[in-house]
């Protein structure tokens, strides 16, 4: 299973090396929703540094969003799917490869993000080990979750709205525990920051899990 | 000799419409039949069947063997199957897309080059993104992923759509070889002329039921029974003449 | 009698009656469109 | 306050259906007028005798999809009943979680003066109806009805998890919510408004559980209409390759008896004039 989760990894990743999407589209847009956020909150500049975690996990969100449409519509958009389902690649590999490629691009994007609030919204990255681990482990859930759910509603018929209504309360509880983290981790607020890294961890389990388990039928033609 | 594919009263659904409403078919290992039919006849979807692609509503469906809806992964493994559309990644060059076609059916790299080659596609061709490629160049490709997994039942939609004279000719020449080195190849095609020296046996498909499919060989021949030659080359096998003199013509 | 509390009995009251009607009605429509056959509920 | 009638064909829904109504007209009268109000709250404590029945009855309704999507998963129990069962308790779980919605922040209005607090049961029960959205539409998505239970309750599974997780989640979260005023040991609540309280709970509980066995139905006749639906159109099918002629053989097309329907009985009028509204 791991050398099919490699070999699909590599095949994303290569084709994202070649056709930079993540980089010259998600990453400037992700961007753009930071300065959105700014300009909406009109350089009001204590509220901008309290609300930076969630600002920021918000653009996360969205941009995942993207990551993951764009992750299937490499597949759907010549019926490579089909070849998947032919092929002796075990699903859950399929599911590992994909989700660990959508993962290390928002990792990519997180990095860009950390930067944009750190010069837009004038917050100083403290507690880094605290960020650093909150964001790895919420970024494996939001791929997890993502790649799941992208693959359930490959073949109907209105995916690119049924997508985000079914991914965005799902992603919900994540948003909200990995905003807590980086508050307690800036300083924001007080309470045990690593209580919610491991609740944080709590869903990023139960995603891959459920990924791995289902990814068979989740390929399924509907 | 075991029938490769066989198929009674297959019915698929896409919803509520039948694709197929009681398809009959059998194919012998070897064998090379055209699947012919207006568009809409169920042709696709009768490939996709014996591929365990699509769930059998109702009927029997044995393939290779095995029943798709029972063991579906492990028929998968030993199809090929090449649609309308190629399956090719836009971003990858033609021999990237056929050596991630060969590692995921766990075939040797090194067979790569050689089944690129066999296409004719060499040289320039083999770096070159595919989204850069003709429609022509991209079905070669398309077919070269096929030739390096191998598989037991060729199963092809339109495949002469897109080539030149001298391409197909390529391909009649490698279909025929798989199939006289035992693999079963069904097509379906729209072009008579094309498929007409080509196939041993040719069907017709109309309103989700397919016509002549049946072969009056029962599945489990008598152990006795000595194994037919494997059909030769062009010269149709004789029991089978009368099966292709039973098609009329298709208006 | 408190205006929030009406408020509430009165949109729960509705919400929940629209529901009820609006499953009855779709039952009879189909019962109608379907053959005479008494419906067994397995 | 609910006028509806209730016309159902089998003995045992009507007299479900008419209790359900019965103890809803005591539970109404009880709470609006018999019962005092409240020392502290006033004419607010009426609300108690909806919110926490209609937020159990949410839960329940997911319960039931939860658990029914566990009896289809597991091999050996699979049968379509349960996927209808799932549907019927996820559509009106989602119904009553709308309602626990609503009366909740008429009552957050009422006694902390705002529509809508970032209080963490409310947010649990916000994100369950999102869930809730989700699952209907995903159903609605998909037409090939194995591949749809199959995937729905996997997604049912996926919401149960998710509330329990967030159960705990939002617990560490700031909570204005009071504590369960009915389970707690001495409860707070006493006299008329205990009893009038667990009328509620049994006035909800009937109708709840009529509405799931009616949504259950609903699903039955919708099955049997595919089902006949999809006969007319296998025989429409067929009479396309006898119309095109190009058979010399007469084809022998056994009716194959298709899933759970016995032969399909003689069809009346085209069924597509009465569509369903989905």
């Amino acid at each position: 299973m791991w050398r099919d989760a490699v070999l699909v990894a590599g095949k994303d990743l290569h084709i994202e090396g070649r056709a930079k999407v993540a980089l010259n589209q998600v990453g400037p847009y992700a961007v753009v929703v930071l300065l959105l956020f700014g300009f909406a909150f009109d350089q009001d500049r204590p509220l901008l540094v309290q609300a930076a975690p969630g600002l920021f996990w918000m653009a996360v969100l969205f941009s995942g969003l993207l990551a993951v449409q764009r992750s299937f519509t490499l597949e759907t958009a010549d019926g490579a799917v089909d070849g998947l389902r032919l092929s002796r690649l075990e699903p859950a590999g399929i599911f590992l490869g994909k989700a660990a490629a959508v993962g290390a691009q928002l990792l990519v994007l997180e990095a860009l993000l950390a930067a944009g609030i750190v010069v837009l919204f004038h917050s100083e990255l403290t507690g880094a080990a605290l960020l650093a681990a909150s964001a790895l482990v919420s970024t494996a859930g939001v791929s997890a979750a993502g790649v799941a759910y992208a693959a359930l509603s490959m073949g109907l018929r209105v995916r690119e709205t049924l997508l985000p209504l079914l991914l965005a309360p799902v992603l919900a509880p994540i948003v909200l525990a990995a905003t807590e983290a980086w508050r307690v981790a800036l300083g924001l607020s007080s309470g045990d920051g690593w209580r919610w890294l491991g609740l944080l961890g709590c869903f990023a389990a139960i995603y891959l899990a459920g990924g791995v388990l289902s990814f068979g039928a989740l390929m399924e033609e509907t | 000799m075991l029938l490769s594919v066989r198929l009674r009263a297959v019915v698929a659904l896409a919803g509520r419409y039948p694709l197929l409403a009681g398809a009959d078919l059998d194919v012998r290992p070897g064998e090379i039949v055209v699947l012919r039919g207006p568009n809409g006849a169920g042709k696709t979807s009768l490939l996709r069947v014996m591929a365990g692609l699509v769930v059998v509503a109702a009927g029997e469906a044995t393939v290779l063997g095995l029943d798709p809806m029972v063991d579906a992964r492990a028929l998968r493994s030993q199809v090929g199957l090449l649609g309308h559309r190629n399956g090719l990644y836009d971003d990858l060059t033609a021999e990237q897309n056929v050596l991630f076609a060969a590692r995921a059916a766990r075939r040797p790299k090194q067979s790569v080059p050689a089944a690129l080659a066999r296409l004719g596609l060499d040289g320039r061709l083999v770096s070159v993104p595919a989204a850069k490629l003709s429609a022509g160049q991209r079905r070669r490709v398309a077919l070269a992923a096929m030739v390096v997994r191998e598989p037991r039942l060729w199963l092809l939609d339109e495949p002469h759509a897109g080539l030149d004279a001298e391409h197909r000719a390529l391909l009649d020449l490698l279909l025929r070889e798989v199939a006289a080195a035992g693999a079963t190849v069904v097509l379906a095609s729209h072009e008579d002329g094309a498929t007409e020296a080509l196939a041993h046996r040719a069907v017709t498909m109309s309103g989700g039921m397919v016509a002549g499919g049946v072969l009056d060989e029962p599945l489990e021949p008598p152990a006795a029974k000595t194994v037919p030659a494997a059909p030769t080359l062009r010269a149709a096998p004789p029991e089978v003449v009368p099966g292709v003199a039973e098609v009329p013509s298709v208006a | 009698m408190n205006g929030y509390v009406l408020a509430a009995w009165l949109s729960c009251g509705g919400l929940l009656t629209l529901y009820a009607l609006r499953t009855l009605r779709r039952e009879r429509a189909l019962r109608r469109s379907l053959s005479p056959e008494d419906p067994k509920w397995r | 306050m609910r006028s509806a009638r209730v016309p159902s064909s089998t003995r045992a829904t009507r007299a479900l259906g008419w209790s359900a109504l019965a103890a809803l007209a005591v539970t109404t009268w009880w709470g609006l007028w018999v019962s005092p109000p409240d020392v502290v709250q006033g004419q607010f404590v009426r609300m108690l005798y909806v919110h926490p029945a209609v937020a159990t009855m949410c839960y329940a309704g997911f319960g039931v999809c939860a658990l029914a999507s566990v009896a289809w998963l597991w091999p050996r129990l699979r049968s379509p009943r349960w996927d209808r069962l799932a549907v019927a308790g996820a559509e009106v779980g989602s119904v009553f979680c709308a309602a626990t919605l609503l009366t909740g922040s008429i009552w957050g209005r009422a006694s902390w003066g705002v529509w809508w607090t970032w209080d963490a049961r409310l947010t649990l029960t916000a994100i369950l109806f999102a869930l809730s959205l989700g699952y209907l539409a995903l159903r609605r998505a998909i037409d090939n009805p194995h591949s749809r239970a199959l995937v729905s309750s996997m997604v049912a599974l996926l919401m149960a998890l998710t509330v329990i997780v967030d159960h705990y989640a939002t617990d560490w979260f700031v909570t204005l919510h009071q504590g369960e005023t009915l389970l707690t040991p001495d409860p707070t609540v006493h006299g008329w408004q205990l009893a009038t309280m667990l009328v509620s709970f049994l006035g909800f509980g009937l109708l709840f559980a009529w509405m799931v066995v009616h949504r259950y139905r609903l699903e039955v006749l919708e099955e049997r209409y595919e089902t006949e639906g999809f006969a007319f159109a296998l025989q429409a099918r067929r009479a396309e390759s006898r119309d095109a002629g190009t058979s010399g053989r007469a084809l022998a097309p056994a009716v194959p008896a298709v899933g759970t329907a016995a032969a399909p009985a003689p069809l009346r009028a085209a069924p597509a004039v009465e569509v369903p509204v989905r």
